[in-house]
């Protein structure tokens, strides 16, 4: 599995050339969230709104009203939180075509409670016009921006920056509203978004060699959430519908798969896989989605837990997978926020 | 220290801002009598600010509106377009003003004020807070004269300057107005947003505040402390000057202080109960404003004001 | 059935006499959120921290660490919208005793979106450590202050003012994480909150009649949601489970309904009433309650859609149980916000 | 301007402080070099600020925690209480000050100040950033020194009022220090609780912020400008102080500034390369450092300063 640096930095600035309604807006976080690039290339298109969060999102409003497309680039927790009201009323309820990257998704960064945007989804959901998308690779990255600006209106999106897999080929763009099938199976049907997905596909290629049958779909589109894929997947497992997500299991995909089987009357069992609507605090990566049960290893119990089965696979059998995809990581530097 | 009192002849805008003003108050208080309550104080401390605005200062289109403004057709996302309200105050196009509304509560006093410039019907205030109609109890930007939805307060001056800049990178010459409430410098939104309209220089963007000294509960100085307006403004690096706020010359003048990279704050300073003498004895409580025992005098009064107005 | 007006106003009063860590804080809204009372009983324990909802929140976190409860009133948007970031991170993640008093739930007032909190439970439910409550009656409304000060963390309450119903007996108080059963009946399970409940009894006493048998809940803790009552009763109607909700269908009741039954497999279809994911406008309740289809003649067609019964109910049938009710609203009387 | 050119005599505690601001520096440059990248220049700006508050201003008991800390056992809500990380500063009885962190990532800053103070033991700051620590990077209310959770900039200064307010209700005459940067200054929040720290005439709040005239981006002038802090806050109802923030004597005096009713600011003007010249070309692009290329030459300054600091 290929690993790649800086996705969205390059490719921003090369799908951005021709396009001078798009401007840049940044919440004194530039290199922090790949947009260093953008302004040394466009300086004119790009826009210091220093550390006040509340008048960025407004001001994003009114440019936006006067024809621009303003692309926001902060830690997500800071598009969310502290200027939630100005989204919702200067952006969300007008409609405009306001793009909100937001970086460290869930439990991704060390930097503890108040960088790390564990209930981004379920904030927004409820929030009538904002379109939600989450990318797990670098071709989601890299595919994602002719499909935000498709949409008319303002789009969320959950990102990753620095080194990110590649999990999908690199010409199978990102669908909007449309699930990636990675797996076929009629067992357990799992849906898994962002970074959970490389986890989930560490510990289906395990499984399947085990003899489980796995229907496997990576979801991007969170909101809207009305993929007739989906609703196919969660009809037909024999033990039941998982989802993986790096997220509070309140209000995320999970949830947005509970609703689709109960307005369907869809009689499987679902389990979600996700932060227990605890806080965490801040340390690596690594240590925290073990801690919190969101890594392969925790699929691999909730599937045992589901199937009544004893599955045969040791933290070591996952690890052999995640040696080889891993190598590129460089454990010793301290990452800035 | 009123327009009155300056002893200057009145000029022919002086004297039409003058009865717009009555005007204002006038239909403000007829309507607050007809539904039994309404945001009456905000008419009588903004009517010249708003007369004075649309009278000689605004540069501004035709109404693109109907003059009877029909029923909501929806919110944006569904089939409408945002800001439709601002159609009363013309085209926006690059020459001409825009004018923002801040505190959305002061709907009445703006739907009076365009009914008095000729670009609302008076039918259009009869609609007020009724049922399926735009002409809404607190304004949005379907309302007429409304380009932004701002009732959630302190919003609006951050908006504004996201058009201003718009309009600089474009090299559009109109002018950014906004009216505020003083009960808003207590958000600290606002405080961002003149930061950074002071950073980007938007020496376009002209903001007159409605200082009545008022908010809900009482006095802004018992509820939280706003004062000095006028240093706080300077220090993050607006203009800001203070004109008595019923004075139509004052007003019409302090554009005259923009400084070259500034925003220019233009402090008005009112008196919430100016026009209706038998509202003094209630402040500080006249943030929303209802006749019970008093109903005839103010009927009376009322009279008395159609008849100088008409 | 009863009217009574500003029950809360009294009712606070009363219940915070001996409570001398029990503050009110207001947010420039006093007289519009029935603290007046208050202030002029213990005006020592009444702070005014003006039009400034962030401080506002975070401030009452100060407090509340030095042993104080702080009881915030004001409208629910400016509790969770303008001041969400300090809710959490000042408030939630801390898990202090700050009471949260939110007033005009969903579209209750005509003051537009700006002040019509239809998102508020699908913003604050994935929120960790907060609970979350709402009232549907005046007996409720009575009853809510013990079950609130017995939460050891922050509680969001949606809160009713003015003139409301005495749905409940006033000597059964309201009780944590336990929803009222109304009715008993296995054809539809009908699961109501705050104001819905009430258009809810109306439709239900007229459907009554027509020989449908509805087991009827009324719910008032939205966090946690565990209450087995619930469980049992989305297990056993013939037709399928309701809810009907005075908020977006996304996030709130309906969820957490749709989070319960997934989770145990409950193949019963589930219908949310309750804003169809888009933003309202301003007008009267009634007028909005009718457009939007939250009121009794619209859990009547969700019904009739459900059981594909033609059900001979009329307006005027319904209107016949809402005249007894609502005679001492006075339709003239413009009401400030 | 530094204290080393007023030629006043030291007295002890000014040695001392100094000596803690020099070790400061230099466990935050040993860690940055260990760990390949720090916070160092908000240690290298804060140095004498913490030193003199610690050593000289700050009325603390002694350290209740234990000297390492172990690991964190949960989070609030979960089995643990909040602001477990103040029991490093002592017990939070009625005649002790408080002293509250705003800026989360100067976390390793504060630690090392805990460590200088002796209230925390060296291997404390040797878990920096380790799995399961509570010496967190960005420090939370479990991490040391830390009594609030202030990484999401601009809460602190609020909920010191909410602390400050409840302690006059209470009659206590510990005061409420904070310590803040200047980025800060730029969220609308601090501006709301400054308003209300001076509307509640909150006399015991004093806050210490770090003028470094940097932020992430670049210089604060560049990114968004807060200048003139003091008139800023002089026009919100503070008292605002200007000091020299690498002079411990004019740090140690600012508070005897305070003005009865009114929350003191002392603006400490500093530097964010101050002890390491080297770093001096970086500017203004020192809020996270990293060594490369420059890596042995830090080494070096850095064993030079253990020769100073031991
Ligand atoms: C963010 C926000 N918080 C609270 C309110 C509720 N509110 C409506 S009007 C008002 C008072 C505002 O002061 P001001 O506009 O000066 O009042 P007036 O002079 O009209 O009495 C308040 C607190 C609001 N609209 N927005
Ligand atoms: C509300 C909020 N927005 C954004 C951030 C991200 N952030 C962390 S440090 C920082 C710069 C703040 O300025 P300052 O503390 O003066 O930086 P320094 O002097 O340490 O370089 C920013 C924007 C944050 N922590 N909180
Ligand atoms: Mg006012
Ligand atoms: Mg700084």
């Amino acid at each position: 599995m290929e690993r790649c640096s800086r996705v969205h930095a390059r490719n921003l600035v090369r799908w951005a050339k021709d396009k001078p309604e798009v401007i840049v807006f940044s919440g004194d976080l530039t290199g922090s969230v790949e947009i260093a690039e953008f302004r040394d290339a466009y300086p004119d298109r790009f826009f210091s709104l220093g550390m006040a969060e509340q008048n960025m999102l407004s001001w994003a409003g009114g440019m936006a009203r006067e024809g621009f497309t303003p692309f926001l680039h902060t830690f997500a927790v800071f598009l969310y939180r502290r200027p939630y009201d100005q989204l919702a009323m200067s952006v969300a309820y007008p409609n405009l075509p306001v793009r909100l990257f937001g970086f460290l998704p869930g439990i991704t960064t060390p930097g503890g409670v108040t960088h790390q945007a564990i209930e981004d989804i379920s904030v927004l959901r409820g929030l009538p016009n904002l379109t939600i998308l989450e990318v797990g690779d670098a071709t989601d990255v890299e595919t994602l921006l002719d499909v935000v600006q498709g949409v008319n209106g303002p789009v969320y999106i959950r990102m990753l920056r620095g080194d990110i897999p590649r999990l999908f080929p690199q010409d199978a763009p990102l669908v909007f509203n449309r699930a990636r099938v990675l797996s076929e199976g009629t067992d357990i049907t799992l849906l898994s978004t962002g970074i959970c997905t490389e986890e989930a596909m560490r510990a289906t290629q395990v499984l399947r060699e085990q003899g489980l049958s796995i229907q496997h779909l990576h979801v991007s589109t969170l909101k809207p959430f009305s993929d007739s894929q989906v609703l196919e997947a969660v009809k037909k497992p024999r033990y039941g519908v998982i989802t993986m997500e790096n997220h509070t299991v309140i209000g995320g995909l999970g949830t947005a798969v509970a609703e689709m089987m109960a307005e369907n009357a869809v009689g499987k069992v679902l389990r979600r896989i996700g932060l227990k609507d605890k806080f965490a605090h801040g340390s690596s990566k690594q240590y925290l989605m073990k801690k919190y049960g969101l890594d392969a290893m925790a699929l691999v119990h909730e599937i045992e837990n589901l199937t009544s089965k004893n599955i045969a696979i040791s933290e070591d059998d996952l690890a052999a997978v995640r040696l080889e995809t891993q190598a590129s990581i460089s454990a010793s530097q301290l990452e800035a926020l | 220290m009123h327009a009155a009192n300056t002893g200057q002849q009145d000029t022919a805008w002086q004297n039409v801002a003058k009865t717009r003003a009555h005007g204002i108050r006038r239909r403000t208080l007829a309507l607050t009598l007809e539904r039994n309550g309404c945001y009456l104080s905000q008419a009588l401390s903004s009517a010249e600010i708003l007369a004075t605005l649309y009278t000689q200062v605004l540069n501004l289109g035709e109404s693109l509106a109907p003059a009877v403004p029909p029923p909501l057709k929806g919110v944006p996302g569904h089939g409408v377009h945002f800001g439709e309200g601002a159609d009363y105050n013309g085209a926006r196009t690059a020459d001409y003003d825009r004018f923002l509304i801040s505190p959305a509560h002061y709907a009445v006093a703006i739907y009076a004020a365009l009914v008095e410039t000729g670009r609302m019907d008076p039918a259009g205030l009869e609609q007020f807070n009724t049922d399926g109609s735009t002409v809404e109890m607190i304004g949005a930007e379907h309302s007429p004269g409304f380009e932004l939805t701002t009732g959630s307060f302190g919003q609006a001056v951050s908006q504004a300057g996201g058009i201003a800049l718009a309009r600089k990178v474009r090299g559009e010459s109109g002018r950014v107005f906004v009216f505020m409430s003083d009960g808003e410098l207590e958000e600290g939104q606002t405080w961002e947003a003149v930061q950074a309209l002071a950073f980007y220089k938007l020496d376009n963007v002209i903001v007159y505040v409605d200082v009545n000294g008022q908010q809900v509960d009482g006095l802004t100085k018992d509820v939280m402390n706003i004062e000095p307006i006028d240093a706080r403004l300077e220090g993050f690096g607006a203009t800001a000057i203070k004109v008595d706020g019923h004075d139509v010359d004052a007003l019409a003048d302090a554009i005259n202080h923009k400084e070259a990279g500034k925003p220019l704050f233009v402090l008005c300073y009112t008196n919430s109960a100016e026009g209706i003498p038998m509202l003094e004895t209630r402040k500080p409580h006249l943030h929303f404003v209802r006749f019970k025992t008093d109903a005839e005098l103010a009927e009376a009064f009322l009279a008395s004001m159609n008849q100088k107005g008409s």
